[in-house]
């Protein structure tokens, strides 16, 4: 069972896209990439998904936009990005030198032509492997947040895009709702062709002093370890509800966290926050995932993938 | 490829009530010379989930022969209070030097340090380089009160140093922007400030109006330190345009002229 | 301003109570207060809320029912109880001994016609205080939370109970909620005496040996410091959107974490999860919420309810 | 009253692979006598919230005369690794003893213990306590394999040791029930067993066969340690009812007729 020698397949099919590896860096959490690439080679990466991307730049939220809390962070960036023009022209290019790196671009926006024209404009990239819709941002007023909530409204967004995109769409879900099972289907229904959970949870902190919100804009997104319960029993759930894939986020910082989205369900990971803590965390993640399916005795990391569901007698 | 960032502990000194210099292994090797005074190391204080987010503390001394970094800071909050449990021998994770540093000019002869509150550590490494490169430094240091005092005699073996205390309780009282009469000012080819925003607001002014260049080193909260986040972001008008810049990785040092206060 | 001999006053008025202070324990988190009556003398709580009590006596659900989780615990204890007619005639009477301790009883349950029969036997009783309303519990089947996630369901909850209680009536709320400032107001207009929330946050965590959910239920409630931002941001926002008086919960460990959920707008707090990783938790931050009054030259506390508001400038 | 949960460590000794005993001041007066074998200990591993709930380990040793406490623990999770980068002189944070322990029976003569694994720690201080009072004691330890073996030299200080391994590596190869043969349960008029359910759940049979009565010592997992949080209960038939108790307070050891197992 425990062979070190053995060789362990890692790599992991997520729509139809091969990833060498399940483990790709999280939206906003990774830029575009160049920063990152002075650290290591992004090619060992199983996928990019670079900043969420708007029609037109954004300068974001007033500062400060980054807090710490307990195994957590909150952050309000509020969407800061150049637009998709400047996006295609000037930042994914770049990634083009990574052969066999897919290029996922979140897309996020206000109304659903914002989105749909932003996707128009992708779809003419030869820079771009898939389209992760981010209708769960909870940093922008009147932002992609409600057609995070509303399943009715995440249904039409996902068949308006779905009617111009070229390139697989993922929709990103918010777990800022009561029944994440009746968004993951509503969007699956509408012809998503996958799904990423979660995205952060609406949080606050109050600077005592000042005696008002710490983050210049009040609420913000929490990430981190802290929010990991939360993200695993979702994916567990929607698991068992949808047949496209579902790509696991929240709170990973090492190779079990890996394994532990991938038995509740994922074909793959996302790793946001650790980023931050750590430049180097995807290449180390992916070691330790590796490693720990050597020390399982797991050849093929495909085995595992919803391992821990009642069906598989989890 | 990135430098480790586990480094040793050589020495961690108090200097004052709550205030700590810390010496650790440079994650760099400095007789490559390539960090500048200005940039800032991005600390763990611990490797707990308590503190996830990394502390950036300015570098303060560069020991190039020893190969060590010392950040000389005051204790905020629970981070930097966590931080002053480490030793001696203890292994810190570091990553660094990070950012744009404050610029040394060929042209300049005469500059002027400014410094306020935990802003003024950066001013000892930029005080010693001005000097090696044959400039005379002329230092103005604020403070909220005597006690808060720090590294006035270091900076004093570069040149002179004006202290000002908000209560009086040490130097004289008022803010450094009280210190910066024409006269200070006429004096200098160029001015490096470093403190808090209000501060570094009215030494924009002030400065402007005394018709003297300078450059800014900007504080704001940083997640990843390594612009990936975009969460320390600073207004500066470029190209004709009002946006925003990372502060950790543009700055945290940038060109007054750019820079623009709410 | 700093004046340590300064006499401070951390009383609060909830409802048609008195608190000599603002931290009660949380319910489930307390037993019903004998086993910690042997760590130190309850009558230093601002007041005690007890276990949740049901119709009849529950057994509750399988072990494992807690697991640990960054910054935070998972735990599926299923409302095990020995039922309202033993809680009423073996539990309440010990705690009449500390005259000036509101008890504060829990009431759960599965349909309206169980809470109401609760709600009934209790309204008879001398040793209570007030009745929460407990429509919030992750961990039963069937149990109180499709009250808690439905602003319709609820108000017809409070309604019912309401014409029976003689004791003032606070309903929990649930966070598992896409809008909750939709069922605070549901329940206000229903005539709910007062809020209190956060109960738990759905969680789940998976044992990557047996692979299957650790916990013998599957999922379970997330507590502790890991969802103090998700509380904190729930309490800001009702707050504002209610004349009620609201209970802040969630991941309070400190003196300063009673003082940020005032801030954010409570008029007391319940600690949870802080009794377990340390018995004299509460009168510890009950000594420590005082200690930040007299440092920051609070004279009443009631002065910093709601202060982080920006309506008062926070 | 509560009595101070903050103790200082005087020693951690490594016992083996992964396995360790650590020694501290006994948080109560151990000269009052108010404390049994098959109690637990409940411990901070650490102050961060990385391990917000404390480790049960279970009563080893009492040493009366210096007031100190030893557990022996293996190595686990996270927390049990954190717990051994504690040094003397370190202060730690534990509760207890907590839970009911191993009753005495004064008519009794000739005593059995059984213990599994991390089961085998509580035993010694009964093993103590048994022959301080004149009893006989006999003892069968189960391990998986020789490596893990723990205790057996200082149990054989007070009778009889089996040692039994699953892969037969050390002692003879087979479970600890493989040991509980009618003609070693005839000697005996009471037994006391620790370890893993599955274990006891077999001792239970096989000493309801053998007619030998007894009390076993549950393991669950905890959240508070002292009876608040209902996270920690076992099923018990008692007064003609299936009900559940919690394992810290009215256990860990229970009377063996009661315990119900799935
Ligand atoms: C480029 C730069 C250089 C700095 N250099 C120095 C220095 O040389 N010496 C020194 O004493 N201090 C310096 N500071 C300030 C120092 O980073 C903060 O005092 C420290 O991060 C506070 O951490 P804490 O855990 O004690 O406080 P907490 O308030 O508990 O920290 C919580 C979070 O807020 C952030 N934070 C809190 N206050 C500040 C602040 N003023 N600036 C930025 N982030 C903050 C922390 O990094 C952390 O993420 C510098 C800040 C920046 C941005
Ligand atoms: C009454 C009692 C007495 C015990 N006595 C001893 C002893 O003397 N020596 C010894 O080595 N071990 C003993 N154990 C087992 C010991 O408590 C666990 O090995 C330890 O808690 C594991 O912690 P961890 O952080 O290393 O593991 P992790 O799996 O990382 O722990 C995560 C959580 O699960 C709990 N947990 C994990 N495994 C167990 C388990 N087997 N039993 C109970 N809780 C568990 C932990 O307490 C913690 O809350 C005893 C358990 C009980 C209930
Ligand atoms: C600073 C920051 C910026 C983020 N920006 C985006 C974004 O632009 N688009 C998006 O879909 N998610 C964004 N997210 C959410 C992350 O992609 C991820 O879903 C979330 O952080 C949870 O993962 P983690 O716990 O690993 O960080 C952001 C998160 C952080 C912390
Ligand atoms: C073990 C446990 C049992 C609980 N039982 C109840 C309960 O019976 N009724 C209830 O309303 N809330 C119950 N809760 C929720 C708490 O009262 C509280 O709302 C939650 O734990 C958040 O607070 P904390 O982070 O301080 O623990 C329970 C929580 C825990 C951890
Ligand atoms: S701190 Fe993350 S971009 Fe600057
Ligand atoms: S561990 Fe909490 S009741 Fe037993």
């Amino acid at each position: 069972m425990n062979d070190p020698q053995m060789d362990v397949d890692i790599s992991v099919n997520l729509l139809s896209l091969h990833l060498k590896n399940p483990v790709m860096p999280a939206s906003g959490c990774f830029s575009f990439g160049k920063e990152v690439a002075s650290f290591y080679d992004l090619g060992v990466l199983g996928a990019i998904v670079v900043k969420a991307t708007t029609l037109d730049e954004r300068l974001g939220n007033p500062t400060p936009r980054v807090a710490e809390t307990a195994a957590g962070m909150l952050n309000s960036i509020g969407l800061q990005n150049p637009g998709v023009k400047r996006v295609m022209q000037e930042e994914l290019p770049y990634l083009s030198r990574y052969r066999s790196l897919p290029v996922i671009v979140n897309v996020a926006g206000t109304a659903i032509d914002d989105y749909v024209d932003v996707t128009r404009q992708l779809s003419s990239s030869p820079d771009v492997s898939a389209i992760e819709l981010n209708i769960s941002c909870p940093n922008v007023k009147c932002g992609g947040i409600q057609f995070g909530s509303d399943p009715q409204m995440a249904a039409s967004m996902v068949r308006a895009i779905k009617a111009v995109a070229t390139h697989p769409v993922i929709v990103k879900l918010s777990p800022n709702v009561t029944d994440i099972v009746e968004m993951a289907v509503a969007c699956e229904e509408a012809g998503a062709d996958g799904l990423s959970l979660i995205n952060t949870v609406i949080g606050m902190t109050i600077d005592l002093e000042r005696r008002r919100p710490l983050l210049g804009s009040g609420a913000g997104g929490l990430s981190g370890p802290a929010i990991k319960p939360i993200a695993i029993r979702m994916v567990y759930d929607v698991f068992r509800h949808v047949s496209i894939p579902v790509i696991g986020i929240g709170g990973i910082m090492t190779g079990a966290d890996v394994i532990e989205f991938l038995m509740a369900g994922a074909t793959a990971v996302q790793v946001g926050t650790a980023n931050f803590v750590d430049p180097l965390a995807c290449p180390r993640i992916i070691d330790e995932t590796r490693e720990w399916c050597v020390q399982h005795g797991v050849r093929s990391i495909r085995e595992i993938i919803g391992a821990a569901q009642p069906a598989n007698g989890g | 490829m990135a430098p480790m960032p586990d480094v040793e502990v050589f020495a961690h000194e108090t200097l004052g009530k709550d205030l700590y210099a810390l010496t650790f292994a440079s994650p760099i090797d400095l007789r490559a010379g390539n960090y500048q005074p200005g940039q800032f190391l991005h600390i763990r204080v611990s490797q707990s989930f308590d503190f996830l987010l990394r502390r950036p503390l300015s570098l303060c001394y560069a020991d190039v022969d020893q190969n060590r970094l010392t950040v000389v800071y005051r204790t905020q909050g629970a981070g930097t209070r966590r931080l002053t449990a480490c030793k001696p021998g203890d292994v810190i994770d570091v990553l660094g030097p990070l950012g744009q540093g404050f610029p040394i000019r060929a042209q300049d002869h005469r500059t002027l340090l400014i410094g306020g509150g935990v802003g003024v550590p950066p001013l000892l490494e930029l005080a010693k380089q001005l000097r090696a490169s044959g400039k005379t430094v002329q230092t103005v240091v604020g403070f909220q009160t005597a006690g808060q005092l720090m590294l006035v005699e270091e900076l004093a073996a570069y040149g002179e140093v004006t202290v000002m205390t908000d209560d009086g309780s040490a130097g004289t009282r008022g803010l450094v922007t009280t210190a910066l009469t024409a006269e200070l000012c006429s004096l200098a080819d160029r001015y490096y400030a470093c403190g808090p925003s209000p501060m570094l607001k009215a030494v924009q002014q002030t400065m402007r109006v005394r018709n003297v260049p300078g450059y800014l080193s900007l504080e704001e909260r940083m997640g990843c330190g390594i612009g990936i986040c975009v969460g320390c972001v600073h207004a500066v008008y470029r190209d004709g345009q009002l946006t925003n810049a990372k502060t950790c990785r543009e700055g945290p040092v940038f060109d007054e002229r750019e820079v623009v206060f709410a």
